[in-house]
């Protein structure tokens, strides 16, 4: 297997009958996606785009031998969708919706830990392996298949930046979009542990933010556990103190977790950090 | 979603968290007859109001009235005193402080806790602070609150008080969906009880829709942001004269970013989000311009937000608001050929990378 | 802890789970004016009240004066109602059945749910069933219910309305720390809505520290049995004659099956528990003499409770209670030795191992 | 590693100074267990016996690195003691405690179960294996090493028939009791899955009672699994349908869980069941 997921990776989505959840389903099948079902309670037993069977449960969703399911419900609804998945035990569990209340989110996260559960989001774009698997929002045009490995906080930046390195004439071997949020399922360090054991991985890409010490930490595993090249952009360098910028996670509290304390981490890693979004490129090289 | 003291004590109170007796004033005619000496504290979401002379002491019915007098409509380092709290004196014997906040790396809630109370918690040295991680799944359980007691040397009596003020608050935090719950000070009063003086409490704003009865302003915000969230907008007013639209949190921030290295000064932040709507374009344009900023920067990475879209939403906004201010575009991603076309065949200038716009718009706003 | 109908509803309600309008009568004055068509059920602790006459409809003010007379003081398969519950007709449409209850070798609750309600659930086909672990971590959430909607063919409307009271169910279940809540019949009424037209609430015995508000008399305990509960002794009144006291639930069960098995019959279950204190031996005697049987065994393999102790508690029952019905002693394990000297200076049978001691009382009790 | 336990297990004792736990804390110690800590909140500082450290909280008791507990704290503060043990990670939780709320026992055990911990009990007498370790409250002096394995739902008369065990001539391998309570830690599958791979167990005797349908999986288990000798005793046969005998566990529910019924089963996996606690010796030869 790729990062967490391949081409034989089974994906149902649930929510598939909503707004984002059938364009996004649509999408994924264009990237190739095998979605094998989808949910929607009360309209169990159509198809979606004639050809995935709706049903109404994530228990009847089951018959299809999912493991992993893309969770496109309204903010109030998603714990209730990531305990239905939690507890048919599927394997990969991501969150497309935004605002969802943190606290949901913690015993989410937490209850799918222990259960050996990856949670992916909420409020990112989800993960993406050129041409293998997409679960997630990423636009389809912009991967291009190789070896450089992208995480990152944020979603437009992330396609920013893995745009650049399409362009740049790089490719992907991963791209996964961690969330906005304060709590979200993986934090970097559970994916440079992924990326540094994947074979077709041989750089590396982070894209942080202002707010938390996730990019501290990763930057001191880096240091002590990780061999291949690692770059990294840090957005919110020009953000205010205290100012919500749009992302829950993005708070800067109590002079922790800003930019500057960030950019000097990954320095000290050896992680160079790119000035401009179009210059991760140029650092790869 | 930041609470005023007042109603961080209306929730203690509910959940068995002793607080002092007190009653809020809007107007002169709301204070009650003097009976015993009170507090009055303005009511403002800022730390150190009682250095800024934002609380006053009484101990007779005209140092009550004054206090109130003096403090109702009066401005404290900028924010203007609309409620004050009148409370009942208490005996301070000592000063503790309690919390529970969220710790993002761990995705847990931390308790924080220090005989050290009183004044700010970054200005006690650590050794005298205690902290744990609570699990969210256990949750708050008694022998926390036994190995904070015991850091914090309080005897039988204090450990007994102190652990149920800790289980109700935990409970606060859990239950109202609150990113920080703080006491500060919590008080030992001379008579040996403990009762909260102080209440800080912040709420997830993303669970509101839990907590319809809770309704307040953020007074953190301007006018022109609180327009902007009643509208839905992620919009922050910034000091600077470049009005800024981008598409996605961190593209916008990473568009401030830029923009500030080349000297430019951002008038706001504005994060279109993922939409595909010509109206939420013009809306967001009809915000920008109210900042009245000196020119206009749009940046757009096409994905679920097509570049076409929005070429025809800015092209729009031009024409609805008669822009005369500096319009510079960059457009990249799905469809951005096309806006791109739409844009010049209006006479608006666009670019496909972000570098070249930011040069354009700090140097047009330069020259405004 | 059973508990009655009323009170179970009057928890429902506490939690917004929608019950008819009642009130409780115990004597004929409570009975209020009449005003639409009522039921007059008694409130006892057995299936099948219907059956045996426990319910009246009332439709004047004569028949439901005449409903409550009839009923209270009546005696039903031997119990006493003291108490009707008088509650608003309902228009029947459907009767369903839902019920939260504990799974043992799952560890887990379970919910259990059947559009064939009304009846007792095990006359009820497998197959018309509905029944779904809950993991006790997760808890109850909406998709449960969803599924048991969708098992039960609800429409839209009646789906609301059954994960509405599913929700506000588990919370009881929970909360309230029960061993089952059930709703049977669970009413859809004419006017399409559903309403828990009776109410089974069993509340864990253990748990009663935290719920020091609720306190019944089990009546499904004898008087004895009751005093026994008071005095902290697990008692159970049998209809033999050979009083028992062992120590240890499972070796008291084992006595009990022995004797059975030598075609003797136990007049009570007393399990001493561990103790080591000579007084509660005495009491326990004084517990079972008042059971009035032909013989006494008692069965003690020593541990915690040591066997000298049972010795001298035997003696000094014997003594105080003056006691001329046969007493048969097994005493093995800690101290076995000391205790048989004693019992044997005071001239008591005592026996090293069960099966003797099991023999000698039958034969005891038999020419008793 | 012998069942669960052996000489190198590390146990801690919380709530020493109370009566039960000092008294068994001194029959441990007697048995040859290993004990390296006691927790008795606001007593730290102070030494049990003078020579086992009292210490205020699990917390600081994971200085001695006990890998095994024993609660034995007031039914109402279970859950709490269970808790601090879990938090701290102790792989072995036995609750001596009768009376705990069977919500909270639910909610101790899942919570274990997912982090990889054993949970005994509650309300049964502990585990012991002559003469390695023994955790709980079981007479030391019924004891004999050997190769037959004790797997209870009662405590009493598991001593009886160990006892008879141990004056047949025969001697034990390991002895659990699994507790008396409607929800406990231990199913008889789960201890028949370790008995099954001890080398030292020779025979098995599984003590059940009426209530439940652990005896009939178990039956069903042996069946499929099981090919070491397994002899049963059932208690509860003469109780009436309804009355409650003391254990919690042992309420005969609408027919389901009757001594008939396991007694059946048991055979049915040729399992033999003693008429007598005392006849189990004669069917281990």
């Amino acid at each position: 297997m790729a990062v967490l997921v391949d081409k034989n990776t089974r994906v149902i989505v649930q929510g598939i009958t909503g707004h984002q959840g059938s364009f996004h389903a649509g999408e994924m099948m264009k990237f190739g996606t095998n979605i094998v079902a989808g949910t929607s309670p009360g309209k169990g037993g159509t198809k979606f785009m004639d050809k995935v069977p709706i049903v109404d449960s994530v228990s009847e969703a089951m018959g299809f031998e999912p493991n992993a399911t893309m969770i496109s419900v309204a903010a109030p609804y998603v714990r209730d969708a990531a305990f239905e998945a939690i507890d048919q035990g599927i394997k990969l569990v991501y969150i497309l919706t935004e605002h969802v209340p943190f606290h949901d989110t913690m015993e989410i996260v937490h209850e799918a830990r222990l259960r050996g559960i990856t949670v992916i989001g909420p409020n990112g774009p989800g993960i993406t392996v050129p041409f293998d698997c997409k679960i997630g929002i990423m636009p389809n045009k912009i991967f291009k298949q190789g070896d450089v490995a992208v995480a990152s906080r944020s979603g437009t930046l992330t396609y920013e930046i893995v745009d650049a390195i399409t362009r740049s004439g790089m490719g992907e071997s991963a791209v996964i979009g961690l969330g906005g949020d304060p709590v979200v399922g993986l934090t970097f360090i559970d994916v440079l542990k992924m990326f540094e054991a994947d074979d077709r991985t041989k750089k590396i890409v982070l894209v942080g933010e202002i707010g938390g010490n996730n990019e501290e930490l990763a930057a001191k595993y880096i240091k002590d556990h990780v061999k291949k090249k690692v770059v990294a952009y840090i957005t919110g360098r020009s953000a205010p103190p205290g100012k919500r910028m749009g992302h829950a996670g993005a708070i800067i509290e109590k002079g922790v977790g800003t930019a500057d304390s960030k950019i000097k981490a990954f320095n000290e890693a050896g992680v160079q950090v790119a000035e401009y979004p179009m210059d991760v490129p140029g650092l790869l090289r | 979603m930041n609470l005023y003291e007042y109603m961080g004590k209306e929730i203690f109170r509910k959940y068995g968290i002793p607080v002092p007796d007190g009653y809020v004033v809007e107007q002169l005619t709301d204070v009650r007859e003097y009976r015993k000496p009170v507090v009055v504290k303005s009511q403002i979401l800022l730390g150190g109001r009682g250095k800024s002379g934002g609380i006053k002491f009484a101990r007779s019915s005209e140092e009550l009235k004054n206090g109130v007098k003096e403090l109702l409509g009066s401005k404290i380092r900028g924010l203007t005193v609309t409620k004050v709290l009148v409370e009942d004196m208490i005996n301070i014997k000592h000063e503790y402080y309690v919390s529970f906040a969220l710790n993002r790396s761990e995705r847990s809630p931390v308790l924080i806790a220090s005989s050290s109370g009183g004044v700010e918690i970054e200005s006690v040295p650590q050794n005298q602070i205690f902290t744990r991680k609570i699990d969210p799944l256990l949750g708050y359980s008694d022998y926390v609150g036994r190995e904070a007691s015991k850091f914090m040397n309080l005897d039988k009596n204090l450990s007994a008080q102190f652990r149920s003020i800790l289980e109700k608050l935990y409970k606060v935090y859990e239950e109202e969906d609150c990113e920080l719950v703080e006491i500060n000070p919590l008080v030992e009063t001379a008579e040996g009880n403990l009762i909260a003086a102080d209440a800080k409490v912040i709420m997830d704003n993303d669970s509101m829709f839990r907590h319809k009865d809770i309704k307040i302003t953020d007074p953190e915000k301007t006018p022109l942001e609180l327009e902007a969230q009643s509208k839905g907008y992620s919009f922050i007013e910034l000091d600077g004269q470049i009005g800024v639209i981008a598409n996605g949190a961190g593209l916008t921030m990473a568009t401030l970013d830029a923009l500030t290295l080349h000297k430019g000064k951002p008038r706001n932040f504005l994060d279109l989000g993922g939409t595909d709507d010509v109206e939420i374009v013009v809306n967001a344009f009809d915000l920008v311009l109210k900042a009245d900023p000196k020119a206009i920067l749009v940046n757009i990475f096409g994905g679920v937000t097509k570049a076409d879209t929005v070429a025809n939403g800015i092209v729009a906004a031009k024409k609805r608001f008669k822009i005369t201010k500096p319009i510079v575009v960059r457009l990249s991603g799905v469809h951005d050929d096309e806006g791109r076309q739409v844009l010049k065949e209006n006479g608006i200038e666009s670019f496909p990378t972000m570098m070249e716009a930011i040069e354009r718009v700090v140097k047009l706003a330069g020259e405004a």
